[in-house]
């Protein structure tokens, strides 16, 4: 592959490595607000301690950037984390380089990569391994689990490897492009449009809430509330909950507590019977 | 009953854990599930013929049930009790309900407790810190959840089925709602990092156009994009009108006018057409 | 059977006129409507039930009846007629459907003749003329409806809906469809007074949001706040240009050409980021 | 309440007077093309007396503004009241000001705040008070009426009353801010760009037609012109008939004549059948 | 039977190739074919009843059979067979849904080998080809599609069903998704003439409102009107700082100053009102 | 009609040809990639012969400017046919016009128009025709079919004819007056706008794929691999192949084999029971 050559040794043994974390990048999920940065923060260690070698600083700064919410197909996530090599690269090299516009990349890519990634893993792949291993093992046989395995992770773990290493050549040769044509100002702004679209997108579609109070009528169908707030404002109470968080968060309200509220409201209105 | 008990629940370990620590390669679909748990209990025939059973039903994910546990279950059932496999799973199907419950408030509510350390790791840039901490809550996680099946092998099907259904209803549907709110708080750290009054309104866009257009996720990516794209071709011609104006104010106007006039045409030429 | 029909009448007009009035206070639900026609005519417990019959049909706007006159001609007639709460019903709802046509044919369209007055006492700023003619347009209208019941009454229910069967269905569509269009006119006079050619663009794209995408109203206006808000960063960011190209032109260089660079450049960063 | 704080005791008393004028808003309906003008005329009646004091023309003028079709779920429209007299005190102080944003302005709020009403006050505080009303009610009890108007109008009168205030704040603030940075244009700009959206989208679904003609086929099912039109464009009758309406007041023809063209044209449509 | 089968040939000829040739004046529709073949085959009340039948069942393009080919092949059947109507059209519908593909894969697969043929004539100015070719095209399609009508009377109408039958289904699938997709390369020709890096997203935005958003065409022209009008206002200020800049450098500063100081505050009041 | 009158009667003769030469539009149909083009250029012809009378090269390119896929409903074709001539002829005046306009226009107004024009045509005027003509013709009548033609014929060929003379005076007044403001840059740039806009909606709803692929399951119902690509993504195998073919083109690739290329490919699809 063009894109595996091009690659020094330095580089690609940091990104083999990368590409041997990323296997356990979903092991741990640390709860709903940053499900799986600790396996992306690991899975990405390698690139920090190469990039900022002597620079603990730099290396404290990188791994706080990625304490954020992270969730994609763990077979494509790959991409992205070679994506993030090479701007840890860049970040490292230059210090006008803005940072953020890691976090703006990663964040935008996480929705439309999974929708990508699930389709063809989960939708596609899975099924004609299951419908494959289910005839065979419906008739007792050993062979049915083996090659629904084989079938589904032959193509899974060749997409991982490659798409370590195409990140990484992709993002190396757009960034340096960027660079010389003195766009990074934009860079940075394109990346935040385009985060905080997905992170909308997002709000509408991953957080959720469904009030499953109804007012009865005497002599006639009940009332559903959740009709009503639709009326007013489709997912109304997630785009007030989010907004909310984050004031509160601007306000320097410790996350914690945030996390706590958060809790305490839905097992309060779950308690009193409103969802 | 204990060895049973314990054996079950490393099953639903090592398939369930080990599916999560390692790639996700589905070990935990019921066809292997059923593979490993007849191996376990010595009737391979018999676990594989299980897992196609429950595999059939829960193709495209249409099982409400966590199959690890549910597979787990009705492969011990049926092979210990010697039920036959429509009776071992009706035994197991309604705690692999309950199983997948847990499963969701282990991983997105009590999992949370860890939430501030990976901040302070990542403060600390303790990175050994950060690696027991990734797979101690991977054991922790997985291990927990194999109780599940522990308990409910030793007290057996039943009495444990009675035991979920004295949950009140009105704790379950809070416990459940905080898991569909809790992602607000990820989003707004998020938003946190990226959000700027002049950006501020393509967030609300990217709500309403799934929201209300019901787009996609990859229909709002790719019509960010657009918008991205146009918008960075008008900042451009504006930072080149910006930058020539500061040129004329330094009084550089002599030297490179002749330069600018033929730059700034060909960069006419390219927007506007 | 002239006092039934005058007491009868006065409900109406106290009910549903009173209800407009004064704050659309609900005065004019059949809960409440049941209650006052009761008192009228003595019998507060048959007009309470007969509301809360009809309340209860009516929750959330079901009847294409009015619901004022329907209420109070069921009420009458089962308290005068001493008939049962159903045929009350039969016979006072199809004149409510009627009634409802009247209503709004009176305030769509007869109420109409009156909309050059308004113009006039503003064009005259005759503040005295303005509060004459809003109450005085109140007072006929509900006066005018109130009949609907008033010959109900007096004439008894049957003769009165053979005369509505009686009326042309082409004619009562025609009628009907004035009611449609002729918000049009209102729309125009709006529109004659913020259009510009420039902004045109925006009336289209508000219309093909509603009707193409089908966004409701809130939506379209969020569309429209996020359209302003990017507007208006563009064109402050071309303000700002053409400011210092004016004060450039103006030679005013010299003095405030640092002041002006550090300015300009915090505004880039302002823009482009 | 912090917004009814900060108000002047002459203000205070102003806004008083079109809290209690608003509970008449729709006692008249000057047709379909004024809806509730007259009403809202008379409401914002102290605001034009106090800001115009001693200028005639100034109240004529503010009196024609308020001409135009309005209509607004009442309990939110003082709203609507409060902010039009913080922008005619503007007015009245400043002869730059541009006195079409505050048409504009009013325009561009009554779909939005109608939909929120409406649905606010007719679905939800309605419905329940009639729950509540029509238990007892059916039981013979007078509690059911009363009990269902006690519900309905102390939330409702108090959201009027504060609204009033609310609108007049902000309104005030915002206003002056606008000012402050210069951005007068802008800001009139910026309202009628939304009030042309909001008239384009009220175009679309409150003004309505519909034809019934459909041609009978002789051995096949009829077909039903409606179809055709809509597949042409949708609303295509609605946006023609007010584009034409607003080309006639464009060249001058006086508004009764369209408006009797209109009535004349829905009739004959009738009579032959189209609709 | 060889006069009949040229005759019925004939009659699809002229009707299908003259209703292409001369302004699609309808002379295809069930309705007139029925007449012309009746006139033909000497019984024209019999033709224009089978024309009335197959044009009450095809109303608004109901039918998947090919209309001309269908009506001449029942008349025919009808009149020279003397079967009655429902058997006619019984043997003659199924041929036309195999004559329907026929047509269409002529048109779009056939006929592509002219394409070049079109750009040489093009290329070489020669318009006496370019006739030729127009109307030898013409001839070639409609001659060649009379053919199935030809061979269909011909053979009798069960052994062309049989025949029919036998084509591969994988085979005609293939070729029917041709149809589908060559269009594309059409597309990507007009692509070629219009794309520019700056306008590409514009592609892509149509795409959408047409995939995403299931706008029709009419609506997304609109949408796109809208964007251009905007775009263009925007674009001419552009252009109007730029020139002007050009000429504060090019030091013609003092002689128009006032004037474009007048003339560019004119121009901001149109642009930011 | 004021349209008629304004045209000197060079260009009326001009025009009347091309009305004349717009009914065999259709005649000939060179495969899915060209369409009609032969019979636009046909129609066309009058105006080039006449605008570029002793220029060769100028009627050579102007031939090949419209060689590209053209289809649009016949009668309001002629439309497009006049205003072609107008552009044409400025073209043929003026070398800075750029004469790739000429094929954005047209390509932008396909769509809408046949749009437009079969639900006129087609959808309702034939369907009128139709009615009548068959409920005659049912019980044996000439005057069925004969009506039929009348009814349709007669308003089709005056909306043809008139619209050829539309299109060339509205276009060339247009043209004139982008001239005089110096923008026909912008002109251009909109155009092509518009037209790719269209063509990118074109490639979604005329270019067309669905795969009739179903993995059996055993004992559960089959999975139907094209409810997956939608998912990936709507129109994803046409929007890919449109794709591919322009970076064909632009590789410099001969036309003729991308489209055996094509067809190759669908019937390899269909063969190997993709389609
Ligand atoms: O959607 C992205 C990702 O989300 C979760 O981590 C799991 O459901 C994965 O299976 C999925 O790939
Ligand atoms: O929709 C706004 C408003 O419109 C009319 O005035 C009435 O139907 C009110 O009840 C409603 O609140
Ligand atoms: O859609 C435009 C045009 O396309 C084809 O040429 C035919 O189907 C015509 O009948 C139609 O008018």
């Amino acid at each position: 592959m063009k894109f595996t050559k091009n690659v020094s040794p330095d580089d690609r043994k940091m990104l083999n490595s990368i590409f041997w974390r990323s296997f356990t990048v979903f092991a741990s999920r640390a709860g709903a607000t940053k499900a799986h940065a600790p396996g992306f923060m690991y899975s990405i260690l390698p690139a920090i301690d190469r990039y900022y070698k002597n620079d603990p600083k730099g290396q404290t700064e990188a791994l706080e950037r990625e304490t954020t919410w992270y969730n994609i197909t763990q077979n494509v996530g790959t991409f992205v984390m070679g994506l993030v090599a090479s701007m840890e690269k860049k970040n490292s090299q230059d210090p006008d380089f803005d940072a953020n516009s890691i976090v703006a990349l990663k964040t935008s890519l996480m929705g439309p990569l999974s929708g990508i990634g699930d389709s063809i893993f989960w939708g596609v792949l899975r099924v004609i391994a299951a419908g494959i291993g289910i005839s065979l093992a419906s008739q007792g046989s050993v062979l049915g689990p083996i090659l629904f395995l084989v079938i589904y992770n032959v193509p899974s773990i060749l997409t991982r490897y490659y798409l370590t290493y195409i990140g990484f050549t992709l993002g190396d040769t757009f960034i340096e492009d960027m660079y010389e044509s003195g766009s990074m100002k934009l860079l940075n702004k394109a990346a935040s449009t385009l985060g905080l679209m997905m992170i909308g997108s997002m709000t509408a579609t991953m957080v959720t809430f469904k009030s499953t109070l109804a007012i009865p009528i005497a002599g006639g169908k009940p009332i559903e509330i959740q009709t009503y707030l639709d009326q007013l404002w489709q997912g109304l109470v997630p785009l007030a909950v989010t907004l909310g968080c984050y004031w509160l968060l601007s306000k320097k309200v410790n996350v914690n507590w945030i996390l706590l509220g958060v809790l305490a409201l839905a097992i309060v209105l779950g308690l009193v019977g409103i969802v | 009953m204990l060895k049973t008990a314990i054996l079950a629940a490393l099953c639903v370990f090592i398939c369930f854990g080990g599916n999560w620590l390692w790639g996700q390669t589905m070990i935990e679909r019921p066809l292997v599930v059923g593979l490993v748990t007849g191996l376990v209990f010595g009737d391979v025939r018999e676990g594989v013929m299980m897992g196609a059973a429950l595999g059939a039903v829960d193709i495209g994910g249409a099982l409400s049930a966590e199959p690890v546990t549910a597979t787990v279950l009705a492969t011990t059932f049926s092979i210990i009790l010697n039920v036959n496999t429509k009776a071992a799973l009706a035994l197991a199907v309604p705690i692999g309900v309950f199983a997948a419950f847990i499963s969701m408030f282990l991983k997105n509510i009590v999992m949370n407790v860890f939430a501030p350390l990976v901040d302070k790791v990542a403060a600390t840039n303790n990175q050994k810190g950060l690696v027991r901490l990734h797979f101690g809550m991977w054991f922790l996680n997985y291990f927990l959840f194999s109780l599940v099946t522990f308990f409910s092998v030793l007290a057996g099907a039943k009495p444990v089925q009675q035991l979920v259904n004295e949950i009140p209803k009105n704790l379950m549907a809070g416990l459940s709602a905080t898991g569909g709110l809790l992602p607000a708080v990820g989003f707004a750290i998020l938003m946190r990092m990226l959000w700027s009054k002049q950006l501020s309104p393509y967030y609300f866009l990217g709500f309403i156009l799934a929201a209300y257009m019901k787009l996609p996720s990859v229909a709002v990516a790719a019509v960010g994009i657009i918008i991205v794209v146009i918008q960075w071709m008008r900042d451009k011609q504006l930072m080149a009108l910006e930058n020539n104006q500061k040129e004329l104010a330094a009084g550089e106007v002599k030297n490179h006018i002749d330069n600018q006039n033929n730059e700034s045409e060909q960069e006419e030429e390219d927007f506007f057409s």
